[in-house]
């Protein structure tokens, strides 16, 4: 019975953590409000040198072969940082075809993933239903297949080089997952104003755009399901991390913040606060921890308990961000203040892959209902 | 029990509603309409509105005639705040000057006073801002630092201000500085009227979380007043600032519930358009639950709001009540724009362009609800005051 | 615009409160826990003698024709002396009789009902929804009406002379009031275990029980939706006296009650609670003052109000006694305080005439789906 | 990550599964099962457990062996806590002393303390209860009067204990006692094992809100206990009593879990049989997402347990973990009884009889985790030293 990262996870977080507070940080996060998405192109090669990108490819293919388990904690630390690049969606592209890929696009995609030489994104959202896989159809037309269709809700769009695309084909009947070059005719990204500027969402339209067989991953069913359940693991795990560090700088606030001759910290209600705050954070943690145990593992109940974590995170992390700003009075309300920067990005992690009533549905359907996942 | 205005209100409710439409734009108050987008924008908006006012008879409702005001009641400044909420009308620029600054000095002015301010402030002619808070002394005002010297006959004021509205366009800034710095903190005070428009005042904008920058720092290095711009006593503007002309606050209550009721419309008409699990989210008993006892807690607030109206009309003043009526709007709507996010749902991120619901009403509740538990006392504040001063606990000499 | 009680509301309030005081109280409740149902027979001839009985008839009929709005006060009173006597249903009986029913029902009835002779019930509940009015068929057998069917959570029904039953007949397809003799052959009473042993709610068995002319009201559902009405909104200022009573006791014990060498009351942590609550008793008094004007005055939203406020105070109710036994601490975990007498009774109140969000459910029919009331 | 117990660890739950089985009335565990009904039928049934406990080596898991315990570790308490929890198995009536006055006389005891107290403990021959609380003496238990005396060769205690569970049972009672007025008042307590059958002791029930009375109020007037039934030194009883045993703590935990997710499955199950707005309750979409809130927060519980376990392999005890997890647990479980009771609905108010859904497990569950905010430490108080002592925020100096 251990129920906990090893030492060496916990190492690697820390030397990510350091080189994140680099690259990344609420200076970053502004810079990214400021420029827009660009911005991710340009901390890309440092996250490269690093690692962090690509991380579940073999080493051959210029990973490291990282478990989700061995990547936790590095999503985690993302959140604290306010990452400004897609590193979820670098995640779950690389794994994914680590695990559902052909050999010939394993060798095009992952050295150019790992590398940072490519931006991966996912096109997460329907514009009818969150996260489900309707948007996009695919046509056979002259034998090959043509895409049209819209999807949204895709972190980085309009600098992603390629996007991940759940397609759906009434012609042939059947789910797939393509990998949709960003720059090809056809594909117009629309870029939407977004409450976390450090972390824009866009909106993807696709008019005839070709999907040639190399591009195209079958059955896409399983390979989205399995999507969802990671993307909805490191969110919790990002969630996580944000509300952490947010609720770390308040604590060191009202501690020397002084009012009535006292530091807030010592009245009763600032501690209650933060004694609840504190409750959920690390509830959320053990939350996470089992999700992620779950996905690592390919467990059968990762659905369930990725959805779980995924509300419980988004919970508590809209929770303790909004208090920051509370606990740091006027200042929580500034702009030059760090506390909004973490409270929209809570908020954006909430919105997205399925709201915490989203995923709370899916789990009554399981658990009350007896659906099997 | 008879819950309905005289005809003398309802007559003046209905020249209001036609004062109302015939100034304001076609299309005003509805989703489609396009608001000013920008800072800028938006005050010279509130520039226009100030002077609209005045010019139709409606600046100074209640306040005397002889300092061109309108001479109504508290119940026409109740019904007009009630119409402006209903349609969106605009906000005006001088609502310190109108709200506080004014209402002090018909109270506490000197005639000379109240002859020199009221009436180029009513006419939109002179704005006003407020220096009460500085960085270290938020909630606990009475630590001020900024203080004022007497020199010659002047004062010399030197110190920083911080949430001063409207500071950059303000001709006035009415402000609380330390005279006497031996005193113990609530005493040595004095409650000044400095002009704004000279060399040793610098204002400095501070950007909200919203992005907007509505608020400011102001610097005053030295700046100087005349002897005579003391309101009240020289060491007694404490008490004058908490000269609680809170029913000021009463005749808010039923505009601030007008607000949150168009607010509401909005976002139910966004719950119809918009999915919950399975049909839309009007349909998702979790969300129809969730509205409803939103929806009950502005409507009480309309029933606060007569309770409010029924006390004044015996009572000149509310009390403690203040902090209770506070404490629940400003917790409620903070509360409404966390529930309208989570109707929005996945669209939440949205607050403009394409995908945007509600022409970005609903955001602008959310993100500006987070400032309303926060200023003008925190809620933490409120809850105190409540506790000591309405149910008697035993008080903290921390606070 | 007036929106208060007058002074003579007010007064009589003050002289029925230190009446109720003697005749009820945390004791009295405490004795209709050990006795049930009867003790609402010791105490009826003095609440006859003090007039709260028959309230809304006549003089000439016993009463003293008062309205809703001068009755309102009284039902908060009750509520804070946790009076053991089915009030609410002598007052809805009462002025249902006023309303709807003939010269001869009115009487027959009501000086009986003015006079304590008999106690009169509701029977809300139907076993299958609450408060909706099946339950009870009516069918035409010779002649004459026969009742079958079972009603439930119907307040001192064991000791009840004559119930206020809502009855379906498919035969003559409508919906009568009938007011059953409780006496009659074929009416079994079957008491139930109930949480606030200071008002017992039964359930009562039809089995072909006659319902002669005399004593039916047609036609039936527009009495029964105002019976449902005033109930609510009397319900809801019970919750109201309910809460506001142990508050004031909660706050005379935060007041003294010491640890740490100071009064708990001083704590930042109670006086919050305190104002929180504070803050719901104060919302919860002027939505059913708001509801007990739209009842009285018969106004068209009186549905949408009533069920406003009943669910609103009785979300407050049960907050605010709940609180009263965490401020009490050990105390308020004992029988012998006062507090888990209002908890409980806070509870019955909530789970009757329709739960809160059933309440709600009835508001968004009328508020988001546009329905006419 | 590892999340799973060892084989002999696995084996040794099989083993207590079959042991359950075997001991446990057929039935057991199903709702349908005829339980005790009043306190005197649940306390024999209680004295019957302990007994049997003993009899098939189930008492003092972890405890040694030459005081009668069977030598294992605390992974099989986990183990054996959990399968009890899951099926509903008795609760014994030394909780206490295997709770708290076992592990502190492992510790602080004397070893002819132990050898004297400790085997019939486990036997279920002595039956011990707690004098710790005192009606002034509540969440400041370090204010309690209680006071005992040397006299010759004995200790003479005389004052009042209350929340005393099983006190009419109880053979001894371990109490806390003040033998140094003078010294402050954290200092100047003793640790004394007082027997209870004796003139000096008298034990009055105390009813609980839920009508049962299984606590009493004790008043020791003059009674004796002899010399060396101190454990650790005179003066040092606040320490003794605070040699934070609170790995047994993290041992319930996974018990707790177990029995809420019995009391969530009945609740499932009445939910499924209850009406919601529409349909039934298990189908409406608001007691959906309540549902499944409370049913995340129990399985959080278990994942704190997981996280608990994995501490005490290397740390042999909790610190200030404990007060987060007793918060957790307990206002989560009054949550819990919460939403139960609104969705039996219009059914709550009958916990018993005819009416009475779930066998009345869900209404025990609603009225008795009212208590477990207030015992052991309020949550007011978990917070406050959750915030000190974890997160380190000042220390109010009045407590």
């Amino acid at each position: 019975m251990e129920f906990d990262y090893t030492k060496e996870q916990y190492l690697m977080q820390g030397s990510v953590s350091r080189f994140f507070q680099e690259v990344a940080g609420p200076a970053a996060a502004r810079g990214c409000y400021a420029e827009g998405a660009q911005f991710a192109h340009s901390i890309a090669p440092r996250l490269a040198a690093q690692g962090v990108l690509g991380a579940a490819a073999t080493p051959e293919l210029g990973g490291s072969q990282l478990t989700f388990l061995d990547f936790a904690l590095i999503f985690e630390a993302a959140g604290q940082m306010l990452l400004p690049y897609p590193l979820m969606e670098n995640y779950v592209a690389t794994d994914l075809l680590m695990r559902f890929g052909s050999e010939e696009q394993k060798a095009w995609y992952l050295p150019r993933l790992a590398g940072g030489e490519i931006l991966a994104s996912v096109a997460w959202g329907s514009p009818a239903r969150p996260w489900s896989g309707e948007g996009v159809q695919a046509l056979l037309s002259e034998g090959s297949l043509r895409l049209h269709g819209r999807r949204t809700f895709i972190p980085f769009a309009t600098v992603a080089d390629v996007l991940v695309v759940p397609i759906q084909s009434k012609s042939i009947a059947g789910t797939l997952v393509g990998l949709v070059d960003a720059h090809q005719p056809g594909v117009e990204v629309m870029p939407l104003k977004s409450l976390d500027g450090s972390y824009p969402l866009d909106l993807v339209e696709l008019r005839d755009v070709e999907l040639k067989p190399e591009a195209q991953i079958w059955p896409g069913e399983p390979v989205w399901d399995w999507a969802c359940q990671v993307g909805r693991t490191a969110l919790a795990l990002e969630a996580l991390g944000a509300a952490e560090r947010i609720f770390a700088q308040t604590l060191d606030y009202v501690k020397v913040r002084e009012q009535f001759g006292y530091p807030v910290g010592r009245f009763q209600a600032v501690k209650h606060a933060a004694a609840d705050d504190y409750l959920l954070l690390e509830s959320a943690r053990v939350a996470s921890r089992y999700a992620a145990w779950c996905v690592s593992e390919d467990r059968p109940e990762a659905g369930l308990y990725s959805a779980l974590a995924k509300a419980y995170a988004s919970d508590m992390a809209r929770r303790v961000t909004g208090d920051a700003i509370q606990l740091h009075g006027g200042t929580g309300f500034t702009w030059d203040g760090d506390a909004h920067l973490y409270f929209k990005r809570a908020w954006r992690i909430a919105s997205q892959l399925g709201t915490a009533p989203e995923m709370r549905e899916l789990m009554a359907q399981l658990v009350i209902d007896g659906r099997t996942a | 029990m008879d819950i309905a205005f005289g005809k003398e209100q309802e007559d003046f409710r209905d020249r209001t509603r036609q004062f109302l439409q015939a100034v304001l734009p076609p299309g005003w108050g509805t989703s489609r309409h396009p608001y000013p987008q920008t800072a800028k924008e938006e005050e010279e908006l509130g520039m226009w509105w100030e002077r609209t006012l005045w010019e139709h008879g409606y600046a100074g409702l209640s306040w005397p005639q002889n300092y061109g005001g309108q001479g109504l009641t508290w119940l026409e400044q109740v019904i007009f705040s009630e119409e402006c909420a209903r349609v969106n009308a605009p906000v005006g620029v001088n609502g310190l000057g109108k709200g506080l600054l004014g209402p002090t000095l018909l109270v506490e002015g000197t005639e000379a006073q109240k002859r020199r301010f009221i009436p180029p402030l009513l006419a939109g002619e002179e704005i006003w801002c407020q220096g009460y808070s500085e960085p270290n002394a938020g909630s606990d005002l009475a630590s001020l630092t900024t203080r004022a010297e007497r020199v010659g006959e002047e004062w010399v004021v030197t110190g920083q201000k911080i949430w001063t509205s409207y500071a950059h366009l303000a001709d006035w800034c009415f402000v609380l500085a330390r005279t006497d710095a031996s005193a113990p903190k609530h005493r040595g005070i004095t409650f000044l009227l400095v002009p704004m428009h000279q060399a040793g005042v610098k204002v400095e904008p501070l950007r909200q979380l919203t992005g907007e920058a509505h608020f400011n720092s102001v610097t005053f290095d030295g700046a100087r007043t005349a002897l005579e711009n003391v309101v009240g006593q020289v060491n007694d503007g404490w008490r004058v600032a908490n000269t609680i002309l809170s029913f000021e606050r009463g005749t808010w209550i039923v505009g601030r519930h007008a607000q949150y009721m168009r607010e509401m419309d909005a976002l139910l008409q966004a719950a119809r358009d918009l999915p919950g699990t399975g049909g839309s989210a009007a349909q998702d008993s979790y969300f129809r639950q969730r509205l409803m006892a939103l929806w009950s807690e502005i409507e009480v607030l309309r029933f606060h709001g007569y309770q409010v109206i029924t006390q004044l009309q015996t009572k000149s003043q509310l009390g403690p009540e203040a902090s209770m009526l506070k404490l629940y709007y400003s917790e409620m709507h903070k509360r409404f724009g966390e529930l309208a996010m989570e109707v929005l749902g996945s669209h939440m991120p949205f607050s403009e362009g394409l995908e945007s619901v509600g022409a970005g009403l609903l955001h602008r509740a959310f993100l500006g609800s987070r400032a309303e538990t926060i200023f003008a006392g925190t809620s933490e504040i409120q809850r105190n005051v409540i506790a000591e001063r309405v149910l008697g606990l035993p008080k903290d000499d921390r606070h």
